[in-house]
């Protein structure tokens, strides 16, 4: 800790900054995010990544409504109002999972974009409820078995790790199992697998359901992490730099979304130092509004990574080999 | 093995959280920085913040705000700093976000030598918890949420309450004479709240010449205003009462023109800036707003304060860009008062009983920590604020 | 020789689709690509027009390399292509879909065109108001062959003509196709149906998985045990 | 008031309407929603204001001025951006997601060069107003509507009775059969890109002089809400998205003359929402001309 005091480096200044990376509450809520993004299995949608992002903000913005409205109103306890949370998204996932059935193609990314806007109008003009713009103040810390979890003492990070955690475990099992399965094959082949006798509406009201519900679950960590929400809070800008993330990493895949948010987040950060910097440099080599590159460099990233490397930095086709469940695997090899 | 690369990430997060809540732990530090800091021959400087959005769609508050801190703190530092000590101001970019904003406080709230922040814009409702916590003094020279100052005791507001402005615009509606009010508001919290304090006002005060024809509430930035001057205009309106940003109130103005020239439109005190007046024109002149500074003051401290602001950045002050100047002050004054003597808990006590007098008058707090202002309405006359 | 095609090699990412193809036509000829599905026919014509581009080899046209030419210049050199499937514009008209076929065409040209196409197909020009997404499958072809000719091409090609009509529609398609030719334009045709193609080409490739595997005169080929075989149905 | 209110409405829509065109044109082309068009509009408003009070032109020289160059930006975010991408293969999620980086730099590079904060904008038609029906009419409103009609009325002239009109609906609906009858697919496309550009260039101008002022985040919101009409008239379709957008711009107003200022996006979102899940085309869509 003492080294921070006497070295004002740029490059401490980054040292520093990595370090509280993690404390960065938006870093973490994209991470879970960009997790129940890859739950986020929808036949055809590949073509719609934005929009898949911008629905789930809302999804999130249900969780974190509820969740913070029953704990800080109603004194409901954290976990159940966490659960009730996620259940509401998940509930609202396979209502639009219902509606968009007969849709197709950007049709249905249209249509949960304005199932986005819908739902902030809501939030914003229902404020007998939502406290619309005004917002919701004074959220209480999570309180565990009698142990209030707050920024202070840490607990909160460790809160937003097991749900991380528990989300990759959760994921993993669900990929693994024969909804998972089903549920791939409807995203990857809508017709070889109606052909394949998978009932294709059933998948997709899951998977719209079980995306939602994580999203849910990631929201409901927002409110008591921020103290204080509105409607204001779940805005475009979440889905920009949560795409940022998810293409720098790798499309659909867990370990890309970890890596672009490991990799982007201190970006924002250097280059707060680097303007720092810049301010220091002589007067002929000052560039004006140095903060608002940052903006362009994302848009470069973007750009880049599309011509270069569209399935980013930790993305591809998996090569290895079908995994067959440990029965059949023996028989074929006889 | 696709299942344990899993686990293993999951270890790592957690890994990391623990090296994050060891960075938690730097308060603790900071205690024993801040009992050195009586030694008269030490040089280190003094830390004060100045956070706010200098980039994104309110980039132009916080560009304000950070130019008018580098003015004080270069003044003091010329006067030989505080007891000796350089102050040294960090500015911080909140990106117009307020995830920023905390993870900013979280930065700052690491610091050591750290004394204060004036600021905030977005995240001044997320962030005033956290800096009670450790107890750092925040001076907000922009929020007008009901719920700053409720934050916690370190959380001082410089801006004017809802309610103070609120009454300032009536007295400025009042001053003009017509009483036949239309109400524009933002649908935001600043919005509504204060369509509801002009309600009470209104009747409370038994104002029975007064009244409110229409009541428009708008979604402010981009947004086609002909349908609401409209509205207005069937309404019979003859002053229009603007709750809203100068981004909004400037388009509202130039279109009102045309179809209600004779609209006497009242503003915020946000609207006293120059970018106002510049993308105003002509079409601005007659509006009124309260302020509590006028940069056409003789007094000398608001010409030093004009005349340097004017010379970094080729604009005249706004009243907010003044107001987060005075944070400063007082913020400044309240640390050197204490003599040597570091202690957060006795800065706070002294900025809670400043008795300092700035640009935009005196900067006193209620038991509230909320300023108390006198607002003065003023009037565009020849592409100028100046006093009605 | 008016087309010559000199060892092409051309690729679908990993997939090495045509190896060392070569073929020539000569002026006024007819030759017939046959083969079975996938074994390259389509590709070869592709390659031909410029919309793949080979890996090696050379393209030649009246003597001239077209092998990196673009397509809308390899068109306008003469070269027309009635594609697999038709794909005629259907929200266009009959008649606007000829109109892009002339659309390298200017002012009288595009008259005498249409009067051309209408009197090969004198039922286009009944229905030359109607959108061709309506039109039946024969209908279709014939305007695809007759967009191919508004461009006045010095070569037609004709990926699968009959494919998906009915039997009598189908000989009317070749007894056309045979017209063209006397009409005085070179044709390469490609045709599942090998026995019919063999009957009015001068010439027929064979080819099998990207090489080609004969070459011959049509009645010779006709006359080849093993094409008889594999094509011809015994 | 209602008729005032339909004339908000109309006036706001048939910019709508414009922008919505340039959505429509390319996505009819390459089936691509193009992110980059509503940063081209700004980008075209900003280019008038640069050509007044940067190179001192005339006004209508600024207009010219910016067509062109806004034109050349859209053909020019085409060919470095797209056209690429269209020779490697990628996939349609490559190209839209370069589209919002490019929105995100243009957009951005105007806010570093011309700041965050509104500008004033030259007024290039205030007449005044009148009355009709006792309602208070602005010029402004009348002329803006004309102008962006007679733009679409040429428009579609354009598209549906010349030469190139003909073969970029041909590329729309067959490339692989446009190019083979000697059309240069990619130039169609640039002229697309062309197109598209020029005719948001003018709608931004349009907007900033009837707002009579500009700014970097204005289309962020017209952006999205022309998106919508778009798609709410049938993507792809020129009448639809005139219809959608005179549809979004009336429903807007009425928002406002009944239920207030905030209900504007959900009023206009809901409406969306509810016409895709009865027509999932949109009004004047059709599914074959649609695929995605």
């Amino acid at each position: 800790m003492n080294m921070k005091k006497e070295n004002k480096s740029l490059y401490t200044k980054a040292v520093i900054t990595i370090g509280q990376l993690w404390e960065n509450p938006i870093i973490k809520g994209i991470i879970l995010l960009a997790l129940a993004l890859f739950v986020y299995f929808l036949p055809k949608m590949a073509t719609l990544y934005f929009q898949r992002i911008a629905i789930m903000v809302a999804f999130y913005a249900i969780g974190a409504y509820t969740a913070v409205l029953l704990t800080t109103y109603r004194g409901t306890n954290y976990l159940v109002a966490v659960i009730l949370g996620a259940c509401l998204a998940g509930a609202f996932g396979a209502l639009l999972a219902l509606s968009t059935m007969r849709l197709s193609g950007t049709y249905v990314t249209i249509v949960t974009m304005a199932f986005f806007y819908v739902i902030s109008s809501i939030i914003l003009n229902w404020d007998s409820v939502t406290k619309g713009s005004v917002g919701v103040l004074n959220i209480p810390a999570p309180n565990l078995f009698g142990m209030k979890l707050t920024m202070k003492n840490g607990g909160i990070f460790y809160l937003i790790m097991f749900y991380a955690a528990l989300t990759i475990l959760a994921t993993q099992l669900i990929i693994n199992s024969k909804v998972g399965r089903a549920i791939k094959a409807v995203r990857d082949d809508e017709m070889a697998a109606i052909m394949m006798g998978i009932n294709n509406k059933k998948y997709k009201i899951i998977a719209y359901t079980l995306a939602a519900f994580f999203a849910g679950l990631a929201g409901t960590l927002y409110g008591p992490f921020m103290g204080y929400i509105n409607n204001a809070t779940f805005n475009y800008d979440i889905c920009i730099s949560a795409l940022v993330i998810v293409i720098l990493g790798g499309i659909g895949t867990v370990k890309g979304a970890i890596i672009g948010a490991i990799i982007i987040s201190p970006l924002g950060e250097l280059l707060r130092g680097l303007t720092t910097f810049m301010k220091g440099l002589p007067e002929w080599m000052q560039i004006s509004q140095p903060e608002q590159w940052r903006f362009v460099i994302y848009g470069m990233i973007m750009v880049i990574m599309m011509r270069f490397r569209p399935q980013g930095i930790l993305g591809g086709q998996s090569k290895l080999p079908y995994k067959m469940p440990k029965g059949v695997e023996r028989k074929v090899m006889k | 093995m696709k299942k344990k690369l899993c686990m293993l990430l999951a270890l790592l997060l957690v890994v990391t959280t623990l090296g994050a809540c060891g960075n938690g732990a730097a308060p603790a530090s900071t205690a024993s920085a801040s009992a050195s800091g009586g030694n008269p021959t030490d040089k280190t400087p003094i830390k004060v913040a100045v956070a706010g959005p200098l980039t994104g769609n309110y980039s132009e508050y916080g560009i304000g705000f950070d130019a008018a801190c580098k003015i004080m703190v270069d003044k003091w530092n010329k006067d030989g700093g505080i007891n000796g000590r350089p102050i040294e101001l960090l500015s911080y970019d909140e990106k117009s976000s307020t995830e920023e904003g905390l993870a900013i406080a979280q930065l700052l709230c690491g610091e050591d030598n750290f004394y204060g922040v004036v600021g905030h814009f977005s995240a001044s409702m997320a962030v005033g918890t956290l800096y009670t916590e450790e107890r750092v003094p925040l001076i907000s020279a922009s929020s007008s949420s009901a719920g700053f100052t409720g934050q916690g005791d370190c959380c001082f507001r410089l801006n004017a309450t809802i309610s103070t402005e609120t009454m300032g615009m009536l007295e400025c509606a009042k001053t003009a004479g017509k009483t036949k009010l239309g109400v524009v508001y933002l649908n935001n919290d600043w919005g509504r709240n204060a369509y509801d304090n002009l309600k009470t006002l209104l009747q409370e005060k038994g104002n029975e010449d007064w009244e409110i024809v229409d009541a428009e509430e708008i979604a402010g930035g981009d947004m086609d205003y002909n349908a609401v001057i409209s509205n207005l205009n069937a309404a019979g309106a003859e002053t229009a009462i603007m709750f809203c940003y100068y981004d909004s109130v400037v388009p509202f103005t130039i279109k009102a023109r045309t179809v209600m020239p004779d609209l006497n439109i009242v503003c915020g005190v946000n609207c006293y800036n120059d970018t106002f007046l510049k993308v105003g024109g002509k079409d601005v002149e007659g509006c009124m707003a309260p302020s509590v500074f006028a940069a056409v003051s003789d007094d000398p401290d608001v010409k030093y304060f004009v005349d340097e602001y004017k010379a970094r950045t080729t604009q005249v002050p706004s009243s907010l860009t003044a107001q987060a100047y005075d944070a400063m002050g007082v913020l400044l004054t309240a640390i050197a008062e204490n003599n040597g003597e570091l202690d957060k808990e006795a800065i706070l006590k002294s900025i809670q009983n400043n008795d300092y007098k700035g640009v935009t008058g005196s900067c006193s707090f209620s038991e509230n920590r909320d300023a108390t202002r006198n607002f003065s309405p003023m009037v565009v006359s020849n592409g100028q604020w100046i006093y009605y | 020789m008016i087309l010559e095609v000199k060892n092409i090699n051309t690729y679908y990412e990993n997939i090495h689709a045509l190896k060392d193809v070569s073929l020539e036509v000569n002026e006024g000829e007819i030759v017939a690509l046959i083969g079975s599905n996938g074994a390259g026919k389509t590709t070869t014509l592709s390659t031909i027009i410029g919309i793949k581009k080979p890996k090696s080899g050379e393209i030649f046209f009246m003597g001239k390399n077209i092998t990196q030419t673009s397509t809308h210049e390899i068109v306008k050199m003469g070269i027309g292509l009635s594609p697999e499937g038709r794909l005629v514009f259907p929200d266009l008209t009959v008649e606007e879909n000829l109109r892009v076929g002339a659309y390298l065409r200017k002012g009288a040209e595009i008259d005498k065109g249409y009067e051309y196409v209408y009197s090969l197909f004198p039922r286009l020009y009944e229905r030359k108001n109607q959108a061709s997404g309506t039109l039946s499958g024969g209908e279709q072809q014939m305007l695809a062959i007759g967009r191919a000719l508004m461009n006045r091409p010095k070569l037609l090609m004709l990926d699968e003509p009959s494919l998906g009509l009915a039997p009598n529609l189908v000989i009317m398609i070749f007894k056309l196709i045979k017209k063209i030719r006397d009409m005085g334009v070179t044709i390469l045709l490609i045709e599942q149906n090998a026995n019919m193609s063999l009957h009015i080409a001068d010439r027929g490739y064979v080819l099998e998985t990207g090489c080609v595997k004969l070459a011959d005169t049509a009645a010779n080929l006709r006359n080849n045990e093993a094409v008889k075989k594999a094509y011809l149905g015994g | 008031m209602f008729v005032e209110q339909l004339i908000n409405g109309l006036a706001i829509g048939t910019i709508y309407a414009l922008v919505a065109v340039g959505y429509s044109l390319v996505f009819g082309i390459l089936r691509l929603v193009n992110f980059t068009h509503s940063s081209v509009y700004t980008l075209g408003a900003f280019m008038v204001y640069v050509g007044v009070e940067y190179l001192h032109l005339n006004i209508f020289l600024a207009i010219l001025f910016s067509l062109v160059t806004t034109g050349f930006a859209g053909v020019m975010i085409d060919k470095m951006g797209l056209e690429p991408l269209r020779k490697k293969g990628a996939s349609k999620i490559s190209a839209m997601i370069t589209t919002i980086g490019l929105s995100y730099i243009i957009i951005n590079c105007l806010n570093i060069a011309f700041g965050s904060q509104i500008i004033r904008f030259p007024d290039l038609f205030n007449y005044g107003t009148f009355k009709l029906l006792g309602a208070t009419i602005a010029w402004q409103q009348v002329i803006i509507g004309a102008v962006a009609l007679i733009l679409l009325v040429a428009l579609s002239i354009f598209i549906n009775r010349t030469r190139i009109g003909l073969a970029m609906r041909a590329v729309q609906q067959e490339p692989s059969a446009a190019a083979i009858n000697g059309i240069n697919v990619n130039m169609i496309i640039s002229l697309t890109f062309f197109l598209g550009a020029a005719s948001a260039a003018i709608a931004g101008t349009l907007i900033a002089s009837y707002n009579q002022y500009l700014r970097s985040s204005m289309g962020d919101i017209v952006g999205l809400k022309a998106f919508a009409a778009a798609v709410l008239g049938g993507i792809g379709s020129l009448p639809g998205s005139v219809l959608g957008g005179l549809i979004i711009g009336v429903s807007e107003s009425m928002a406002v003359y009944k239920l207030g200022g905030s209900y504007i996006d959900m009023v206009a979102f809901s409406l969306l929402f509810l016409v895709l899940l009865i027509r999932p085309y949109g009004i004047l869509g059709r599914k074959g001309s649609t695929k995605v």
